[in-house]
């Protein structure tokens, strides 16, 4: 009776919309806004984005708010498996993350070839460091670089933000502080960023240095069992559409035109296995 | 003695304002389609007391009938809307001298009643004024609309709180044309006020305040020139001189 | 500057506007209807408690909106108690959660207004046999002034309010997005020309609302 | 549950809420000593153009907290005319902000109230000799309830707001971290019990606030 | 016939509200020390004159002088603190009954004279009032508290609106007193007033408004005994009555 109850204060399923919970740098870089009316027009669907944090999105997948997610925290993810709310995650694509500062450069961290020992550089000279502070995945990422230093980073030179990576790239751009960024962003900001420079990451994903600055994207399909409210036809359409190789080769040339390069590179199982015949 | 049915009626009425008695009455009668004068220096008690009989407060001891009926909460719509009062510092709204008259027939839902309106803007003398805001009238006039306001709807019992204090002497008349009009038509009238030639051209019967207590009540001729109390006497000879 | 000129002809933009009037408009209504009678009660009558139920209303102007705005969500997310209503994500959430930012500052500002009409004027309307709500009612048009102004603070609370919104809508592109939530995003991109260029059109928007707000103050001296 | 009681025991929060405490009392200090008297004067005297005054502090009520950010920031920024003050991204940054969002409440709620003192009062008190500014004084005496409504709603207003301390304080954790971007900082990560806990300590603290302000109403009563 | 310096003079003064003409003097004067009783019907702008000699507006047209000075703007404030105004309808504020007399002393920063204070409450009996809320009074205690607050502070000339309009005869009494004590002090008083015996007891010349013009002026017996005017007679009849 109990779970009739539940089952009965479930929201309805709402045919015609897939409901996409995401972080906002695949809505700000306009990705979703490139590639989403190709898969609107194939499902006969409407897609509505809720570009939120991280932590936010997975939230609103686990209260079944959403159909599917899209996120960049690889264990927060294989959690959100772990708790029964979708049944797989795929990747879908990367990017990377880049060290930007002040030109300045005061610790001396554009010689660097790792992460780590710019951040151990960082840390030793106290140049001031802007952080996310927000737990999103780019925070888990930095995270797990000052860990790999051995570095618990502290003091009044460290500034932790709570903020998103727009926002903390205007903060460091004002303060010249240092920052971890992941690349798209910087790419869509630097020109309202007069104060700062990529220090670390080459001009290029194939020119960055550092392995561990990559940047996973996976997707997940809410499970229906768990939420019987969520439109498991659509998500399951939607998934099946983002890995298939037709959609990250759209991926692969979004950015190409306004900055040169692409901004996210594709990783589905689907694309590299189309790929290798090719090599 | 009782002529007519009671209107009023209070038993050992007493009324405070934080702890301080300002009235103390041990017993009253207003009859139906009498009217009283209520005289008595200023602070006596006078617009308490018609505060009371309007129902706008309950005494804080004692007992107060309306109708023979105890009143012992707010009483029925119905029964309230035949009282009304013309009050001392009349507080007109913010509309025409026109809206303010039928403000009163408006709440009861009546049919605009115009030419009442008309016959009472008339009497007295505010026709010219009728479309002005009547927020911005003399002190007079003010007076004035407050006593069409009250007669518009033809209410049983008038209350009157020194209702030609702003007055001269013209329009004196006019309003007591007025109450004249209505005692005819039987309605009750009690009348509170400071000027004793007032009462004895108006009231049947008249009771005087001294702090709070009825000193003396009773026909107003007899009353007023043969006072039985002495401090009744010393209150009206003032009244010789101003 | 061609940027903005481009950005305002987008039909978007019209549709956002649109879309900003209807959330905020439906609130507002929703919070007049509830708020003014009852600051109207509260202002008019005396009664244990008040003092209480006063710093309620004034603590409810200072609800933060995310708080509402995560009050709501949870409440009608599908897996909260009102979750089959399906509201989550659509402007029908937005409004409910404007309606509540805006209720208390409605409720609580026309009780003070109403309690700023003198006593005698209400002593006076009683005695002309007014009921309750007759009395009530004409007070509010006695306080007319205090009561527009209630009416337009929350108004200004809540249409210039993003962080309400953004839950419980979303920020979906054609569906959710407000003229505030658009701001954000333009800010967090770092467009902050276009962000502003929004505010002009937002604060232009509230301007014309406040004219239509003062017009109907002044029509109601004349009932 | 419990990890609602370990981060109330934080010595952060203590922290978090005297910095909430510092900036808004801070800015309403600034907004209610230059918008009482303004109100208070724009509520006493009629001049030309006064509907239009009228209007324009109306629209102030709902100017976005987000482009007074934007507005405050792009003026502090090092490359914006402010940039000397080295502000940004600090509490007097947020000080700025929250005082220029509050001061239309005070200023636009403070006329209202003002307004409503009849004019009888004011004539009273000049021929009594006041001088302009003892009129002014005792008129908002006289109006206490409606001032400090709109005292009360200015503080409402900007111990719940966001989007402009967030702009320009940054959010920096022992910094400038106040209740309402601490709680969206939560929400973002998806720790909605957390975030609404701290909106419970918000709600705590207006509340608190809030039985000040009215004892000091109550104060003047006996001036 | 200038016997004493003028203190107010008035050429072709016109006051209008919105179009309608309610004041229309041709030309008046007001001496210093002399007691001026304005009389005359209601909304005969009796009030509207007591506000433009207590600067509250100025004239529509014409020409008003205050001490041989010519007021075209608001005059300073210390020449303004010389006039005060007890108002047809008088307001107090919302502290206590001695907290409303000391205002005017208050705002001028004069110490706070209390002995003055209570000669004032004693003397219009309301000493036992000093510290109730000044707005809970009764109609006719706030007349007395606005008129103590008035003479408070000495003003120089004194402009009484109907200062009796809500009093009793003894009350009358103490406030005549208080009167003709500041007009042995020299203090110039306008007395707006529809009753012509309290001119008659207090005015040295008396002044008949009607519909805002000065029908008749002159030594206010004289006046009232052998009034030349038809109107000023016809006024005056009804008074013998009301
Ligand atoms: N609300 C109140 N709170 C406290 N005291 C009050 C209140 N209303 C009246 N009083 C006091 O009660 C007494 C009687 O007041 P009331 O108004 O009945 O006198 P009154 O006879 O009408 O006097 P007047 O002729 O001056 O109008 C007065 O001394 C007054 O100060
Ligand atoms: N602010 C105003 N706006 C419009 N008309 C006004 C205003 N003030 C007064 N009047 C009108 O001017 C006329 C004269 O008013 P005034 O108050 O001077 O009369 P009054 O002689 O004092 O009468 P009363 O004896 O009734 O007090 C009245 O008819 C009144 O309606
Ligand atoms: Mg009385
Ligand atoms: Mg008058």
């Amino acid at each position: 009776l109990a779970a009739a109850a539940t089952a009965a204060a479930q929201a309805p399923v709402k045919p015609g919309v897939l409901r996409l919970a995401t972080t906002t740098s695949t809505d700000d870089s306009g990705l979703l806004r490139a590639i989403l009316p190709a898969f609107e027009k194939l499902c006969a669907c409407r897609v509505d984005v809720i570009a939120v944090g991280t932590g936010q999105a997975l939230e609103i997948g686990r209260r079944g708010d959403a159909d599917v997610v899209l996120t960049h925290a690889y264990q927060s993810e294989l959690k959100f498996i772990a708790e029964h709310h979708a049944r797989e995650r795929f990747d879908v694509m990367y990017n990377d993350f880049v060290v930007v500062g002040p030109a300045a450069d005061p610790a001396k961290i554009a010689s660097r070839r790792s992460a780590r020992e710019a951040f151990a550089a960082i840390a030793a000279a106290k140049a001031p460091f802007a952080s996310r502070g927000d737990n999103s995945g780019t925070e888990t990422a930095e995270m797990a670089i000052w860990a790999s230093a051995d570095l618990k980073p502290a003091g009044a030179w460290y500034r932790s933000l709570g903020q998103g990576m727009g926002e903390t790239l205007i903060v460091a751009n004002e303060q010249r502080a240092y920052t971890l960024s992941d690349r798209g962003t910087w790419l869509a900001m630097r020109d309202k960023l007069p104060n700062l420079r990529l220090l670390l990451g080459g001009r290029s994903i194939a020119e960055n240095p550092d392995f561990a600055l990559r940047n996973r994207y996976g997707v997940m399909a809410v499970d229906p069992r768990v939420h019987p409210g969520v439109n498991a036809e659509a998500a399951r359409k939607f998934v099946e559409w983002l890995v298939s190789p037709e959609t990250q080769r759209v991926i692969a040339a979004f950015g190409m035109t306004r900055f040169g390069q692409p901004l996210f590179y594709p990783d589905s199982d689907r694309w590299k296995a189309s790929q290798v015949p090719a090599r | 003695m009782t002529t007519a049915p009671a209107c009023y009626r209070l038993e050992s009425v007493q009324h405070r304002y934080g702890g301080r008695v300002v009235l103390d009455i041990g017993s009253l009668e207003i009859r139906r389609g009498e009217t009283l004068a209520v005289i008595g220096p200023s602070g006596s008690g006078k617009s308490t007391l018609l505060r009371l009989l309007q129902f706008l407060e309950r005494p804080t001891a004692g007992r107060l009938w309306f109708d023979e009926r105890l009143v012992d909460s707010e009483p029925a719509l119905d029964v309230r809307r035949r009282v009304t009062t013309v009050f001392q510092r009349p507080f007109v709204l913010n509309r025409s001298v026109r809206a303010n008259l039928a403000f009163g027939l408006h709440v009861r839902g009546w049919s605009n009643r115009p030419a009442e309106i008309d016959h009472l803007l008339t009497a007295l003398g505010l026709a010219p004024l009728a479309h002005a805001p009547a927020q911005s009238l003399s002190g007079g006039e003010i007076q004035r609309v407050a006593l069409a306001r009250a007669l518009a709807f033809d209410p049983d019992v008038l209350l009157l709180d020194e209702p030609t204090a702003n007055l001269d002497p013209r329009n004196v008349r006019l309003v007591e044309d007025l109450i004249r009009e209505r005692q005819a038509q039987g309605v009750t009238v009690v009348l509170a006020t400071h000027q004793i030639f007032q009462a004895r051209r108006l009231a049947h019967r008249a009771a005087l305040l001294l702090d709070g207590q009825v000193i003396e009540v009773g026909p107003t001729a007899e009353m007023l020139d043969h006072a039985s109390d002495p401090r009744t006497r010393a209150f009206l000879s003032g009244d010789m001189v101003y | 500057m061609s940027q903005l000129l481009t950005e305002f002809r987008r039909p978007e933009l019209l549709q956002i506007v649109a879309l900003t009037l209807r959330v905020t408009g439906a609130a507002l209504l929703l919070a007049t209807v509830a708020g003014v009678p009852i600051g109207a009660l509260l202002g008019l009558v005396r009664f244990r408690g008040q003092r209480l139920v006063t710093l309620v209303l004034y603590t409810g102007m200072g609800l933060p909106p995310v708080v509402v705005g995560l009050f709501v969500y949870l409440s009608l997310s599908s897996s909260g108690p009102l979750g089959v209503l399906g509201w989550l994500f659509t402007p029908t959430a937005m409004i409910v959660a404007q309606a509540i930012i805006a209720f208390p500052l409605v409720a609580g500002l026309t009780m003070s207004a109403v309690a700023g009409v003198d006593r005698a004027v209400r002593q006076q309307v009683f005695a002309l046999g007014a009921s309750r709500w007759q009395s009530a009612w004409t007070v509010l048009l006695e306080a007319r002034v205090g009561v527009t102004a209630a009416i337009v603070a929350a108004f200004g609370g809540i249409i210039s309010e993003v962080g309400a919104v953004m839950l419980v809508g979303g920020n979906i592109e054609g569906q959710t997005r407000v003229l505030t939530t658009a701001i954000v995003l333009y800010t967090r991109q770092g467009e902050f020309a276009l962000a502003m260029a929004l505010g002009v059109v937002l604060i232009a928007v509230a301007f014309g609302a406040n004219v239509l707000l003062l017009r109907l103050q002044g029509r109601l001296r004349d009932q």
